[in-house]
């Protein structure tokens, strides 16, 4: 079967999750991402969403971060108090995927403002839980469609930190986490350089060539020396995710 | 609605509608644009669409979020036109959910501030010269911190209260009792009026007491087209219709003068809406617990 | 119990037995004196008669509490004696209520320390050199404050949990979950184990998810003498009768001989005690709601 | 009918209480007292349990501050962290209730040890919630019986502060709640005077001397000029106490 850029990112997406785990997920492709992984090899993946739903069992596509199926048929429903105390803040979260307008060389991204904050282009939502996502979750993954607007070399504000703030890493920034350790793109995934904190190109997707992937970024992107293979969905995979998780293309278009 | 908001929400006033995604008080929103409440500081985490009704009808002078946006379905137009410079001016003070959370927490407890670890490598408290930071005297880190948010009246709503305002919320519950305790007036908007005998059957669902209650008022479908779990669903439809409306400023007008000026209450705006019958919950009663002794 | 108490409570660990008078995990306390742990600095809001029995024991180096009495009844006689000088040393961390909710609520966030409004006016900084006290970055009061309380391994009693841990509680709630969040290790001990879809019928039932618990241990009547409502009333006799048993070494000696050394486990223990039946609840169950959409 | 010396201070101590009031409880003559007023002139008395019951109406004499009967039909269950922070912290308690193995001279109370501290002659519970009570409840009533052990001249350990510590009041010392109003002793009520807080005597109870009650202080007692009356009980209160609240005299003994 062929497969779309999008079902292969929430296939790569799910893949970056081992079973057992306990994820902080967002709406639209993270959470077909951790459904998909779930129905294959991650069964006993924990799904906590910002809402304060725990262990949730959508028996519906959830259309919204707070949405009634996401409660129904949970584990434990909390306030928000102890989903960013007792949850987050506590290191109780392994997974975080974020998304956002920008991202930029060192993962760092802006969900805040195009422009300067005071007088900007574009006003975008903010933060919500994506700061703190960010600085807490033991790692996350960001899930992004390559471009040179959306992938600058500087983003314009940093609403979620990435690798490095100003020149200083996050170990000197004492952040708890590990920050972004894939970026999940339409072509391609960039991990981030060990040393450095800057984004290398990792891993291209089947007939993708890499100067397609440079073309998309605000920065003269580097290669890892070794390149991994990614493995097209599986037939299983996309059946899963075109007739059970999404079977009215909300998120899987494109 | 009318006289608890005529008596409880004033000119000027810090009012925070709480509810996350859950629960979101339209039907107060709708009777402070009919009493052309002005100058207001309009806080919560998601703005969501009530606020930016509230943005649209010149009630806020001011807004305290975290994420604005309309789930799912795009942008809140008239906060954008706002911040852009496209429309009357809107004072912002933004932080994070974490961030908002922590202000209603301190407000709740009646401290002064909240101490999170937070904001490292963000351009946030740049952008906010509220958040600040501590040393903490134990191990000497600096630890972020938020003020407290003590707003002048906050309006919850719930599926159900008795008439002194002991209050019962299942389902999500955000930061629905923080917001409580944190205000110095409270409104409780509720599904379904119950006898008392009905909370006391099961005191741990009870989530705000009555003596942090001014106000009870019942007000079915008072969340549409936000959702009451257990009473009816969320109205999709009604979310993504928004985006075309809230980008249109004549549109946005025309709804407010259709669904809000144009009606004189709660009920007249469900029967004017029509159809919402069909977003009526499902049973999915769970078993009691015992309560003996 | 005995394989969740030998691989989890360790020597040396710091431990806490939590339950605001409702729930307190005999069991557990009995099965770590049994396994003879020693130097453990036991943590309690109360210490109540387990923490008495355990000090007699000579299980606990150290006690960090904020109320040791028996409640209602009398004294904690062999926390007194070895407090007074008439018995094995050990050492005292005290503080009040608010502050131990204060050590535990840090813990949980992972904060290194928890304000609070406490503390002017009293000994009790005197006495404790580790309340301390910050400046607030907005209005420059000074605020008193605990540190952290990171117990190596908490226990939680409760009515009911599923195999994964997912723990329900209803009734007074104590500090249960903030003690389980602040907590490297927890032993969750239930009164019933039930099948998961008995937790998702009433996910807002939940305290504590079975992410935070490492090990379900089911055992019924684990509470007496103190108690489980909805299963169980407390034995207000136990505590009355322990004031001349906690009183006279020899008494105490021959009470942990007869019902904790003497006893394998805690069925032969509740076989051993009789008539715990008439403790037995009455039927007072509430209605359910509805989590539909 | 002829009352106690115990039946009284339960009478008196009830007095106290305004309909409507939100008080914090405890065992013993305090929720005798609140339970009596319930049943004559504050039917309306919101009761909180620092154990987290909001409206307790037990159908038994609960034998602890966390019995179950406080649950079974009560308006509210809380957590303790919302007991100390959203309810007492938070000024919303409007009288507590407190006791002492000492009481001194500006009201200051002594439950920890009787002694020097790191070795104490009598080692007593500590303070349980009784410091941040004394601390932020609007007022406190302060129930005692009378002796010269009881009242010292100053205590030996403060655990809950009264009108003054260390020469300084509680305004210089920032705390919120107005303090110890009224100590219902069993043989006359002290109060405290309002330029220098220390507790005179404000009102005797019929038939009792007030050199009866300055041999049970150890400070020179002084009085107020004009000495309150005190009603004895009347038979409602005395039968509803023997009765209905307490038929057992668990704490009625005395």
């Amino acid at each position: 079967m062929t497969h779309t850029p999008t079902e292969l990112m929430a296939t790569v997406a799910a893949r970056e999750l081992r079973d057992g785990e306990v994820v902080f997920v967002g709406i639209g492709l993270p959470n077909l991402a951790c459904n998909l992984a779930r129905a294959t090899h991650a069964p006993n993946l924990v799904l906590i969403y910002e809402s304060g739903a725990i262990g949730a069992v959508p028996e519906r596509l959830p259309v919204s971060i707070g949405d009634p199926s996401l409660v129904t048929g949970s584990l434990m429903v909390c306030g928000m108090a102890d989903v960013f105390q007792s949850l987050l803040q506590n290191g109780r979260i392994e997974v975080g995927f974020l998304g956002g307008a920008q991202v930029d060389r060192y993962g760092n991204i802006n969900t805040t403002v195009v422009g300067a904050y005071d007088h900007p282009d574009v006003r975008l939502p903010g933060s919500g839980g994506a700061a703190e996502i960010a600085i807490h979750a033991r790692r996350t993954v960001i899930i992004s469609r390559l471009s040179r607007r959306a992938f600058p070399d500087a983003v314009d504000f940093v609403t979620s930190p990435g690798h490095r703030f100003r020149g200083r890493t996050r170990r000197e920034l004492g952040m708890p986490g590990a920050g972004p350790v894939k970026v999940v793109t339409d072509k391609a995934v960039l991990e981030a350089e060990a040393e450095t904190g800057e984004l290398v190109l990792a891993a291209l997707y089947p007939g993708v060539e890499a100067d397609e992937v440079r073309a998309g970024v605000g920065w003269r992107l580097r290669s890892r020396p070794h390149l991994a293979k990614v493995d097209p969905p599986t037939d299983v995979e996309l059946r899963l995710l075109r007739d059970v998780l999404d079977p009215q293309r909300l998120y899987l278009k494109g | 609605m009318r006289d608890a908001v005529a008596a409880l929400v004033r000119d000027g006033d810090t009012v925070v509608i709480e509810g996350f995604t859950h629960l979101i008080c339209f039907a107060a929103g709708h009777e402070i644009i009919r009493q052309r409440r002005r100058e207001l500081t309009l806080c919560r985490l998601t703005p969501d669409l009530i606020y930016d009704q509230m943005i649209a009808a010149g009630c806020a002078r001011k807004l305290v979020f975290s994420w604005a946006g309309n789930p799912g379905a795009g942008s809140l137009h008239a906060f954008r036109r706002a911040v852009e410079g496209k429309g009357p001016p809107l004072e912002l003070e933004e932080y994070s959910h974490f961030g908002m959370v922590g202000r209603l927490s301190a407000g709740a407890a009646r401290l002064p501030f909240w101490p999170m670890r937070n904001y490292m490598g963000t351009d946030l408290p740049a952008a906010n010269p509220r958040i600040a930071s501590i040393e903490c005297p134990y191990t000497g880190e600096r630890l972020a911190t938020v003020p407290a948010l003590n707003p002048d009246v906050t309006i919850v709503h719930a599926q159900r209260a008795d008439a002194d305002g002991n209050t019962q919320i299942w389902g999500l519950l955000g930061v629905q009792k923080e917001a409580a305790f944190a205000s110095r007036r409270v409104i409780v908007v509720v599904e379904e009026l119950v006898d008392q005998s009905v909370i006391r059957a099961d005191p741990n669902r009870t989530l705000i007491p009555g003596i942090a209650v001014d106000a009870v008022v019942v007000e079915p479908w008072g969340a549409h087209p936000s959702y009451a779990q257990g009473y009816y669903d969320r109205d999709n439809a009604f979310y993504v219709g928004w985006e075309p409306v809230s980008r249109d400023p004549a549109a946005l007008a025309a709804y407010l003068d259709e669904y809000v000026y144009g009606v004189r209450d709660r009920r007249e705006y469900v029967e004017r809406s029509g159809g919402l019958e069909q977003l009526r919950a499902a049973a999915r009663v769970c078993a009691g617990v015992n309560y003996g002794y």
